[in-house]
């Protein structure tokens, strides 16, 4: 049972070789306690890859078991390539975001292709056709070249995968701060729809029927790709990483949405993580069988593989299928048609093991179950962190702003304000011809072709609330997600997440993942949008210093009637100005704050979920019944960040509106659950009685203006062009600088 | 001035789908003695011949730039000073 | 009237093409996969956008293999109408059905968003709908748009008024003469880069796309009737 | 089995966008003694020795299809016969 130059098996005991491979003692003698033997060197290498973070979320676990996963909507919640929430009419959104930033971090282009491209087919894979990507990008501030080049990259790398397999990106967000410097975090989402009857899983069941490999070829590229994302980037190190052809994939997509409609088909899954180990371990555990695989037959692009590089091989566009036995044949010609190789390399067997032969020699034997459902779980250390109790306990004072119109200025031309026009041009927004609102706008929103119905979507997370209080930034994420929805006309329907943090084994970071999924969890519940996929990425730290905690929420809407579409700008002069909700101080991890101190501290906005519910459902309400011209909630910036958006998506529209309080906070505070609303005017009325806490504060003019008072007259006065280009350049600016 | 190749080409492991795509329309086209296809790139540079150990240069800016060493690999030739 | 929509693998775009006919315009479209490629009692083709081979080699230079250019060439001979859009527009570029070439986009990345296109010639088969000169709206999304042709073969284009589109106020990815759309000689092939079937319903990216359609509707019925 | 390397070049008359950014991004980076850059691609084929005339054939391939001679020219080297 060993392949030549191979340690043996107590070599990798004595030597601690595992190690190299990620495992730690414990996990070493607890595999070999499974197996009642030593591991020999394949088989150690299974091991290590399912029980990676990355492929068996071992230290999450715990943390993801809080989430509301169930609702009257959900048909597939966690476990499965993608959750699956019912639309009605027979039909339902399919949808789920993956990480891809350890390889985006090594190389951005590639590491962000193949990220769009794996979460891609683990939505077709349930059966769906993708519809739209969306996806959450964090980079460094953009003053060192490193990280100019890391976002330059990866937004290429997207865009190349997305635009080429012909599905539109239609909505995302990008941030800018320096804890991402050189470890940027890039998240994928896709989004996908089926009808009832085709819905797919992964699994791998019926003594005899035959396990089929299809796609590309194997080679010995992402070998430890699993691994690696569970572990720090270290400098230096050339990896040969995988790269991903789009056009095989789309290939591949098309044979696969018409194998789902085969009754031959048993199960499918990607290859991902861990390719071949993970799907094949993870289809017979949940089934409940074993696979026997033949791995001569695995179609080879290099010579000489061994069975370890081959299952530990993550080449991209490669699905393992389970068929009827007697129907390969039908399968193998209808892949062809695709000019797709799809050949037999194993079967489903009865005793539940995972059993590997090369060369005529059983070269691996474990229990499918022990690599899969079996993963060691930990329930980490977590500890409140020391900064945590030194932000709660500061007495927080309104920043002391010197030019009210400068500051503004200056707001609209930070990377995270800033338009990111530079970024979704890039991207084929439009494809399939169902975009009814592209980037730009608070969602991107989708018609479900052949209904009137609509499919809204946005990602968000403030890191820096998340940072400051992980619980109320975890709820201020869900809470920003359905904000960003309800002002589209969609009602949110259901997450997906991808939980991005440091090192796990940092009792102050597992205390910000358990704190944070508290807080998501929360507002799941009382917004009504259970958790139905997601990811998890551990480790992200550069020098030893971990990210901001960011627990970044994709969210989908429906909405009922397309009519009922709305967006951020303004539409007409005349039309009354509202703002729903009044500011309060609330600067800690500001904009503002950041701008001008350098640094963030003190306390997150508070969030009363209550409140939110209750201005979220009044104005979605207000919103179907025709009351409302235009949408948007108030995030970075604030108030006044919000008013200018409005105006710079509207041709030759400006505004006049009053503002009371103080003005630094009525213009730049960050308080929550709050929104910025236009109505026209026969309909103020019944607007005011639908929404208790909308106030009035004044008209879109045809000025191209935009013009704030305060109590003590006035507190901005700009041209809306000056604004808008200040507010439009700045990416591509600071792009175009040296340092 | 001196004129350098950089011949830019991907590392074995890394999937070539160019290369791929492109043998296969070659054969469909009746060329079926093409047995394989890989697609790199060459980079012609004209550099000021006075500058002292352009060898040097070159290889710095083939590894800071022009190669992307996760996946490619290259070599270079160094061609006479043309007249001018 | 009968529409084929050529399909290349890696062809994205055929079902935008196919919406447009089928259901906004409430015509007859059908697939041809291009293994197939018979197009026989078609009354005019469309090559759809998209990456056909994934682009790979250089756009649109892959399509040379397949059947169905043999088959193309054969069916542009005969006159009858032939429009190809974006990568469809590579395709027609490559098999020589059209004059020039492309070029990766002058800032070198993809680009998408919608263009102002300035209507040139209103007497083709595929803009007599539009006014001379009127300037329309249409939705585009290309990394290779930089359409090249040599200084000869514009003034030729010029000449024989083959020019059909051009970017009215925004040729950012560096096209000769700001050309968007070209005719062959016999003005019965039309490539253009932007888009007009993701222009054909308000909801989804405005109207300007309608008349291109409604063109070469007419002119078949004009003819049609005329020969009956 | 022949290895043939194809070298494909724009044509002088066509403006290299990617060049005209790799010269900028070489000069900015400090290699100010880079004149001039232009991309193009090399094509590595392997192809059955044993066919007649292989020149002519992989002229023919490249003028219908590896090639578009409105914008490329290109040049080609036929090597040995490596053994197999
Ligand atoms: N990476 C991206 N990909 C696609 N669209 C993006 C991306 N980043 C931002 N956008 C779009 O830009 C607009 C503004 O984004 P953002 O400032 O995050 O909005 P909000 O504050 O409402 O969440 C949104 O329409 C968003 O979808
Ligand atoms: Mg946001």
């Amino acid at each position: 049972m060993s392949a030549k130059h191979e340690p043996n098996a107590q070599q990798i005991k004595d030597e601690q070789l595992y190690r190299q491979m990620g495992m730690t003692d414990e996990e070493f003698d607890r595999a070999a306690e499974m197996l009642g033997r030593l591991p020999n060197y394949t088989e150690t290498g299974l091991f290590s890859a399912l029980w990676s973070e990355h492929c068996s979320y071992k230290s999450s676990k715990p943390v993801l078991r809080k989430f509301p996963t169930d609702g009257p909507r959900v048909l597939q919640g966690p476990g499965e390539g993608a959750g699956i929430v019912d639309i009605g009419d027979n039909q339902a959104a399919v949808f789920k975001m993956e990480s891809h930033n350890s390889p985006s971090a090594i190389e951005p282009f590639i590491g962000a292709a193949t990220g769009a491209g794996g979460v891609l087919r683990d939505v077709f894979s349930m059966g769906a056709r993708p519809v739209a990507l969306v996806n959450s990008l964090r980079f460094g501030d953009l003053s060192d070249a490193r990280d100019r080049y890391l976002f330059e990259e990866a937004v290429a790398g997207i865009a190349s995968y997305g635009n080429a397999i012909g599905i539109p990106t239609i909505a995302g967000e990008v941030q800018f701060d320096n804890c991402y410097s050189k470890r940027p975090l890039v998240n994928a989402m896709a989004v996908g729809l089926l009808n009832h009857e085709d819905i797919q899983k992964g699994i791998a069941s019926g003594v005899g029927n035959s396990v089929m490999y299809a796609g590309a070829t194997t080679g010995r590229d992402g070998i430890h790709g699993a691994t690696m994302s569970s572990s720090e980037v270290k400098d230096g190190e050339i990896p040969v990483m995988q790269a991903g052809d789009p056009f095989l994939e789309k290939l591949v997509m098309e044979a696969c949405l018409e194998l789902v409609k085969s009754d031959a088909l048993i199960g499918i899954q990607d290859m991902g993580a861990a390719g071949l180990t993970s799907s094949a371990a993870e289809m017979a555990s949940k089934a409940g069988y074993g696979v026997e695989l033949n791995l001569d037959l695995v179609p080879q692009r290099e010579e000489g593989m061994t069975a370890y590089e081959m299952m530990l091989s993550e080449s991209q566009e490669r699905m393992l299928i389970v068929v009827k036995k007697g129907r390969e044949q039908e399968v193998t010609d209808l892949f062809a048609k695709y000019n797709i190789q799809a050949v037999t390399i194993g079967k489903v067997t009865d005793d539940k093991m995972l059993r590997l032969l090369h060369k005529g020699e059983v070269v691996a034997e474990v229990s499918a179950d022990a690599l899969a459902e079996d993963a060691p779980v930990y329930h980490k250390k977590s500890e409140e962190p020391a900064y945590f109790r030194e932000f709660q306990a500061m007495e927080m004072t309104e920043p002391v702003v010197a030019d009210l119109n400068e500051t503004l200025k200056d707001l609209l031309q930070r990377p995270t304000i800033a338009s990111k026009e530079w970024v979704y041009n890039q991207f084929d927004t439009q494809a399939r011809s169902n975009t009814v609102v592209a980037p730009g706008s608070s969602a991107g929103v989708i018609r479900v072709s052949g209904t009137n119905k609509g499919l809204a979507m946005t990602s968000d997370c403030n890191s820096r609330f998340v940072y400051l209080d992980p619980e109320t930034g975890g709820k201020i994420a869900v809470a920003e997600a359905a904000r960003n929805l309800i002002c589209s006309g969609a009602e949110p329907i259901a997450i997906t997440d991808c939980l991005n943090f440091g090192s796990a084994d940092k009792p102050e970071v597992f205390w910000q993942l358990e704190k944070s999924a508290d807080g998501i969890s929360d507002a799941c519940r009382k917004l009504n949008a259970p958790v139905i996929s997601g990811n998890v990425s551990l480790s992200n730290e550069v020098n030893g210093v971990p990210i901001y905690p960011t627990p970044t929420i994709g969210m989908v809407g429906l909405i009922h009637d397309l009519s009922q579409v709305t967006t951020t700008e303004f539409k007409s002069a005349g039309d009354v100005i509202y703002v729903i909700g009044e500011a309060s101080l609330d600067f800690g991890g500001s904009e503002l704050q950041q701008m001008m101190e350098g640094k963030i501290f003190g306390q997150a906005p508070a969030i009363d979920l209550e409140v939110e519910a209750a201005r979220q459902k009044e104005l979605l309400t207000a919103i179907q019944a025709g009351l409302v011209q235009s949408a948007t909630d108030l995030s970075e910036g604030g108030f006044a960040v919000a008013l200018c958006e409005k105006a710079f998506g509207a041709e030759g529209l400006g505004a006049g509106v009053t503002v009371s309080g103080s003005a630094v906070t009525a213009l730049f505070s960050e308080t929550q659950s709050r929104f910025l609303v236009t109505v026209k005017e026969e309909k103020a009325a019944d607007f005011e009685k639908a929404v208790a806490d909308a106030i009035k504060i004044g008209v879109v003019t045809d000025s191209n203006r935009i013009v704030i008072n305060g109590e003590n007259g006035m507190l901005i006065d700009g041209t809306v062009d000056e604004l808008r280009s200040a507010w439009k350049g700045a990416i591509q600016c600071l792009l175009n600088s040296e340092a | 001035m001196t004129k350098v190749n950089v011949y830019v080409t991907l590392r074995e492991s890394v999937v070539d789908p160019q290369g791929v795509a492109t043998i296969e329309a070659l054969q469909t086209m009746g060329y079926k003695e093409v047995e394989n296809v890989r697609i790199g790139k060459l980079i012609e540079l004209e550099v000021d011949g006075s500058v002292a150990d352009i060898d040097a240069r070159v290889k710095e800016m083939c590894e800071k730039l022009l190669v992307n060493k996760v996946i490619e690999d290259y070599r270079y030739e160094i061609g006479e000073v043309a007249g001018k | 009237m009968k529409f084929a929509i050529l399909v290349f693998p890696g062809s994205g775009c055929d079902i935008d093409m196919y919406h447009a006919v089928n259901t906004v315009l409430g015509n007859k479209a059908e697939y041809i996969w291009h293994t197939e490629a018979n197009l026989d009692g078609y009354d005019a083709v469309l090559i759809p956008s998209g990456a056909s081979y994934g682009d790979y080699l250089r756009p649109g230079a892959l399509a040379q293999s397949s059947q169905a250019i043999v088959s193309l060439k054969e069916f542009a001979a005969t006159g009858k109408p032939v429009l190809g859009v974006g990568n469809g527009f590579q395709i027609l570029a490559e098999a020589g059905l059209l004059p020039g070439a492309f070029l990766r986009n002058k800032g070198l990345k993809f680009r998408s968003g919608r263009t102002k296109l300035t209507v040139l010639n209103t007497d083709s088969t595929f803009t007599a709908d539009y006014e001379n000169g009127q300037e329309i709206t249409i939705p585009f999304a290309h990394e290779f748009g930089n359409y090249y042709v040599d200084e000869k073969t514009v003034e030729e284009l010029k000449r024989t008024n083959r020019i059909v589109f051009t970017y009215a106020d925004d040729n950012a990815d560096g096209s000769t003469a700001d050309i968007a759309g070209v005719l062959n000689e016999t003005g019965n092939v039309l490539g253009m880069m932007p888009l007009p079937e993701r222009a054909v319903e308000e909801i989804i990216g405005g109207t300007d796309g309608l008349p291109l359609f409604n063109s070469i509707l007419k002119r078949w019925s004009e003819n049609n009737v005329s020969q009956a």
